[in-house]
C-alpha cells in the first residue's frame, strides 16, 4: 500500500532519484514501495551526500547497515528513510567476498559510525576511512567473523574459563550432598 | 568509662572474631569496580573542590552534634537557653550564606 | 615555561594531571542491564564517556540461520524483553509481505490489542526505571504494581506473563477468551486514573524537574543523524510515527494523536511516554470497539517456504522503529535475518549527550534513553 | 579459620552455634543485583506489591558483592560476560550461594547452539539452587528462594576449614595475585 497523498510517491522518487543520481546509481527497482538503488562502492560517499543534502529525497536519517554474506559475493545495504517522503531508500552495495571493502559512510551520518563497526564485526567488511573500526559486540579477542557463512562450525566452544576441573553435578548413588562445598 | 561499656566493645569483637568464617584469597581482595579488573593506580590528585565540600561538611556536622544535648535539656534551660542557641544558629547560619554567595557550593 | 612544566618537566617528580578511568561497569544497578561506561573522570564532571557493549550478545542473527521461520518465532520475544509483541509482529509481517499472504480482520484487531498493552508495559518499567535512577522508589512501585493487572490480561490471551509467541504468519495463535473483553474493559476504564497519579507524583516533583529540564538536549537534526526514533526522537520534535506515517495492519482506522516534545531533553522524553501510554489506551478501546467476526489465523502449514527475495519491515516498537530485514532464498530456513535495534543507535549517542556532565546528571541521560540491552546486544 | 570450623566433629559448641547461625543466615538472605537479561525483569517484579519477596527477608537488593549473600544469575550469561562474573563471586563476601536462574543460566537454554553463550552458570561458578523456566515465575523463583533456605538450614560449620584447605578452592589460597587467568 503505498503512503498517503501529499507525500512523494514510489515511482515519482524514482524518477527524481534517476535524475539526481545520473549514471551512478546503476538500476534503480521498486520492492514494496521501497526505492532500492544499486551503486558501485568507491561512488557511494558521493551518491549518500547528493541523497542527504537533496531537497525532495532529504534522507537525513539513517536507519541502519546490513551485511550480507552471499557466498560468491559480500552484500552491504544501507536503509535510508527522509522524514518528510516517507518513501524508504535502499542502497545496495555489491563486494567482492575475499576482500571486502567500502568507503565509509560515517562522516555523512553519525549514526552509521556503530553500524558500520557492527557490520566489520559480523562480516569482516573493512570500511575505508572510518575513525576507528573496532568490534563491536563479539569478544575482541574473538578470532572469526562470526556470520560468514563459512564460520561454521557453529559451536566455537571456549572451556579454558572453566572453574578448575568442576564437572557438571550429578548426584550418584551414595555421593554425598553438595552442601559441604563452599 | 563503666565496665559494662567495656564489656560490650571487647565482647563482640571477640566474638566475632571468633566465628567469622575468614577466607581470605588475593581474587577476593581485588577492590571491586563493576566486576572490571581495575585498571590505573587510584592514587590520581584529587580535585580541590571535594576538600571544600568536606570542610562546609565538618562544621554543620558538628553544629547538629550540639543539638542533641540542646534538645535533651531544652526545657530545664528555660529562655536564656533558647535564645543562645539562637545565636549560635544565626553565626552559623551567615556563615553558610557566606560560604553559598561565595559559590563555594556550586561545583564549578 | 608554564607552571605545569615546571611541576612536570624532565626529571621533575611525576605529578601527572589524567583523568581518572571508572567503569560503570556491566553489572551496575543504574545502567539497564549490562552496558559497561567506561569514564574519564575529572573529579565530578565526565570528561568523556564510552559505551562498550556485547555483554549479552547471544549471536540471535546466526541462530536464525539454524532454525526453521517457526522455530525462530519462539525466540523472538527474548530479543526485546519488554516488548515482545512487537518484534513477533515485525517479523511476522515481513514473512507474509514475501508470501503476500492476506491476515483475516480480526486477526489484526487482536494483534493491535495486544501490542498496545505491551507497549503500556514497556513505558511503565522505562518510566519505573528512569525514576529509580533519579532516587523516586515509590514510582517503582506503583508502576509495576498496575503492570501486574495488565500481564494478567495479556496471560488471559497469550498464555505467558513476558514471552508471548502469540503472533503467527497469517494471524494469532488461537481467539480472545470470553471473559477478556470485560476484563480489558474494566482495566482501561481505571487506567487513565493511575496514569493520572503518575503525573501527579512526578511531573510536578521540583526535584525531579530540576534534574531533568534541559539536561540531556538533543537536537532534531542530531537525532535523524544519529538514527534515532521513537519517543527519543519525537521528545525532540520529530514528527514521525510508523503507524501513521505508513499505516500498517489496522492503523489508519484509529485515531490516535502522536504527542511530541519541544526541547528534546529527559523530561519531554519522559512526557512523551505519559502521552503515548494514554493514546495506547485509547487505541485499545477503539480496536476492542472495531472488533468483527472471523477466523483468527489462516492454519497455514508449520514448515513455511517463503519465495526467494528480500524485504524490510519495520514497526513502531515502545522504543522506536524495529525492523527485520529478511533474505529467503525459498528454504525453510531464512538466508540471513538483521534485526535492526532503535536503541543500538540511541547508545550511539550517550558519548556526545553525556560528556560534560557530572554523573548524576549522567545517570539521569542514561536512563531516560530507556535502554534494553537484550535488543542492543542482539 | 574460624574457632568452630576448627572442629572435626560435631559437639554440643557446634550445634547450638550451627543453629543460631543457620536460623539468622536463612531468614535475611540478601540477592546480589545481578540481572542480566529477561529473567532480571521476573526478579524485579518478584520484590514488587504483588509478589512480595519481602515476606520472606529476601527483599534487600544489595549492588556490591561485599554486602550481598545469594548471587542470582538471572540471564543468558556470555562469552564476554563469564569472566567479570566469576570476579563477582569471587569478590561476594563468604559465606555466599548462587542461584541459577532461568533456562539460560541452567544449561545455556535456547542458545544451546550459539557461539558466545556459556552452556550452564555450573561451569564457572558452584551453582546451588537451579530455577528452571523462561523466565520462572515470581513465585518459581520464591520457590526457589525457600529451597536455598532449608539448604542453609542444614548447613554445618564443622569441619569447612579442612574441607576450604583441601577442596577445590585450595589453589586459589596459596595463589599469587592475578595468577589466576579470569
Amino acid at each position: 500500500m503505498t503512503p498517503d497523498s501529499g507525500k512523494l510517491t514510489s515511482q515519482q522518487a524514482l524518477e527524481h532519484a534517476r535524475d539526481l543520481l545520473g549514471k551512478i546509481a546503476r538500476d534503480l527497482t521498486i520492492s514494496e514501495w521501497h526505492l532500492v538503488i544499486d551503486v558501485r562502492g568507491d561512488d557511494l560517499p558521493e551518491a549518500a551526500l547528493r541523497l542527504r543534502d537533496d531537497k525532495k529525497l532529504s534522507c537525513k536519517y539513517i536507519s541502519s547497515i546490513i551485511g550480507v554474506d552471499y557466498v560468491d559475493w559480500m552484500e552491504t545495504l544501507y536503509l535510508l528513510r527522509s522524514q518528510d517522503h516517507s518513501v524508504p531508500i535502499r542502497l545496495r552495495v555489491r563486494l567482492d567476498r575475499e576482500k571486502p571493502e567500502v568507503p565509509s559512510v560515517a562522516y555523512i551520518w553519525s549514526g552509521a559510525n556503530w553500524h558500520e563497526r557492527e557490520a566489520y564485526d559480523f562480516f569482516g567488511i573493512k570500511f575505508l576511512g572510518h575513525p576507528d573500526l573496532r568490534r563491536i559486540l563479539t569478544r575482541e579477542d574473538y578470532d572469526t567473523h562470526p556470520m560468514k557463512k563459512d564460520a561454521w562450525p557453529h559451536r566455537v566452544r571456549r572451556t579454558e574459563w572453566r572453574w578448575e576441573n568442576i564437572e557438571r553435578p550429578r548426584r550418584l548413588p551414595g555421593e554425598t550432598d553438595r552442601r559441604d562445598r563452599s | 568509662m563503666s565496665l559494662l561499656d567495656i564489656f560490650f566493645v571487647v565482647g563482640i569483637l571477640g566474638v566475632s572474631r571468633l566465628v567469622q568464617r575468614r577466607h581470605i584469597y588475593p581474587e577476593k581482595l581485588t577492590p571491586y569496580e563493576c566486576g572490571i579488573p581495575p585498571v590505573g593506580d587510584s592514587r590520581a590528585p584529587f580535585a580541590v573542590r571535594y576538600y571544600i565540600f568536606a570542610l562546609l561538611f565538618v562544621i554543620f556536622d558538628v553544629e547538629a552534634v550540639f543539638l542533641f544535648p540542646w534538645a535533651l535539656v531544652f526545657r530545664t534551660l528555660g529562655g536564656t537557653g533558647f535564645v543562645e542557641m539562637m545565636i549560635f544558629f544565626a553565626v552559623l547560619l551567615f556563615g553558610l550564606i557566606y560560604a553559598w554567595g561565595k559559590g563555594a557550593l556550586e561545583w564549578v | 615555561m608554564s607552571v605545569t612544566d615546571e611541576l612536570t618537566g624532565p626529571g621533575k617528580p611525576s605529578f601527572h594531571l589524567e583523568e581518572m578511568v571508572l567503569n560503570m561497569g556491566p553489572q551496575h544497578p543504574s545502567t539497564h542491564g549490562v552496558l559497561r561506561l567506561v569514564l574519564h573522570l575529572d573529579g565530578e564532571l565526565a570528561v568523556s564517556v564510552e559505551p562498550v557493549l556485547g555483554y549479552l550478545h547471544r549471536g540471535f542473527e546466526k541462530l536464525a540461520e539454524n532454525r526453521t521461520y517457526l522455530q525462530y518465532l519462539a525466540m523472538l520475544s527474548r530479543l526485546d524483553y519488554l516488548s515482545g509483541t512487537f518484534m513477533e509482529w515485525s517479523y511476522v509481517r515481513s514473512i507474509e509481505t514475501l508470501m503476500n499472504i492476506e491476515v483475516p480482520k480480526r486477526a489484526e484487531y487482536i494483534r493491535v490489542i495486544v501490542s498496545e498493552l505491551n507497549r503500556i508495559i514497556s513505558h511503565e518499567v522505562a518510566i519505573g526505571d528512569f525514576m529509580l535512577n533519579l532516587g523516586a522508589v515509590t514510582p517503582f512501585f506503583w508502576v509495576f504494581r498496575d503492570r501486574e493487572d495488565v500481564m494478567d490480561l495479556l496471560e488471559m490471551v497469550t498464555g505467558q506473563r513476558m514471552m508471548y509467541n502469540y503472533m503467527r504468519v497469517g494471524g494469532v495463535r488461537w481467539d480472545l477468551p470470553e471473559d477478556f473483553e470485560a476484563g480489558c474493559r474494566k482495566f482501561l476504564k481505571e487506567y487513565p486514573a493511575k496514569i493520572d497519579d503518575y503525573e501527579q507524583l512526578i511531573t510536578d516533583n521540583e526535584i525531579f524537574i530540576s534534574r531533568t529540564l534541559g539536561m540531556g538536549i538533543i537536537k532534531p537534526y542530531e537525532a535523524l543523524d544519529y538514527g534515532l526514533s521513537g519517543p527519543n526522537a519525537r521528545a525532540s520534535g520529530i514528527d514521525w510515527d510508523l503507524r501513521r506515517e505508513v499505516g500498517y495492519s489496522v492503523y489508519p482506522e484509529f485515531d490516535f494523536k502522536v504527542p511530541l516534545g519541544q526541547h528534546g531533553d529527559c523530561f519531554d522524553r519522559y512526557k512523551c511516554r505519559i502521552e503515548e501510554m494514554r493514546e495506547s489506551v485509547k487505541i485499545v478501546e477503539q480496536a476492542l470497539d472495531a472488533l468483527c467476526g472471523g477466523p483468527v489465523n489462516l492454519k497455514l502449514p508449520p514448515m513455511l517456504r517463503p519465495p526467494a527475495g528480500d524485504i524490510y519491515r519495520a514497526v513502531e516498537s515502545p522504543r522506536g522503529e524495529y525492523g527485520v530485514y529478511l533474505v529467503s532464498n525459498g528454504d525453510l530456513r531464512p538466508w540471513r535475518l538483521k534485526l535492526r535495534d532503535p536503541t543500538f543507535s540511541a547508545i550511539s549517542m550517550i558519548p556526545k549527550l553525556t560528556a560534560g556532565n557530572k554523573i548524576a546528571d549522567l545517570v539521569a541521560i542514561v536512563g531516560s534513553l530507556d535502554l534494553l540491552m537484550g535488543g542492543v546486544d542482539r | 579459620m574460624s574457632l568452630i570450623e576448627k572442629f572435626e566433629h560435631p559437639n554440643i559448641l557446634t550445634t547450638t552455634t550451627d543453629r543460631l547461625f543457620n536460623w539468622a543466615r536463612s531468614n535475611s538472605l540478601w540477592p546480589f543485583t545481578y540481572g542480566l537479561a529477561c529473567c532480571a525483569i521476573e526478579m524485579m517484579a518478584s520484590t514488587m506489591p504483588r509478589h512480595d519477596m519481602a515476606r520472606f527477608g529476601m527483599e534487600v537488593f544489595r549492588a556490591s558483592p561485599r554486602q550481598a549473600d545469594v548471587m542470582i544469575v538471572s540471564g543468558t550469561v556470555t562469552d564476554k560476560m563469564a569472566p567479570i562474573m566469576r570476579h563477582l563471586h569471587h569478590q561476594m563476601s563468604e559465606p555466599r550461594w548462587v542461584i541459577a536462574m532461568g533456562a539460560c543460566a541452567i544449561s545455556g537454554g535456547m542458545f544451546w547452539d550459539s557461539y558466545n553463550v556459556v552452556q550452564g552458570v555450573d561451569l564457572l561458578i558452584p551453582v546451588d539452587v537451579y530455577i528452571p523456566g523462561c523466565p520462572p515465575r515470581p513465585e518459581a523463583l520464591i520457590y526457589g528462594m525457600q529451597q536455598l533456605q532449608q539448604k542453609i538450614r542444614q548447613d554445618t560449620q564443622v569441619g569447612k576449614a579442612k574441607q576450604l584447605a583441601t577442596g577445590p578452592m585450595a589453589d586459589y589460597v596459596r595463589m599469587k595475585p592475578g595468577s589466576d587467568k579470569s
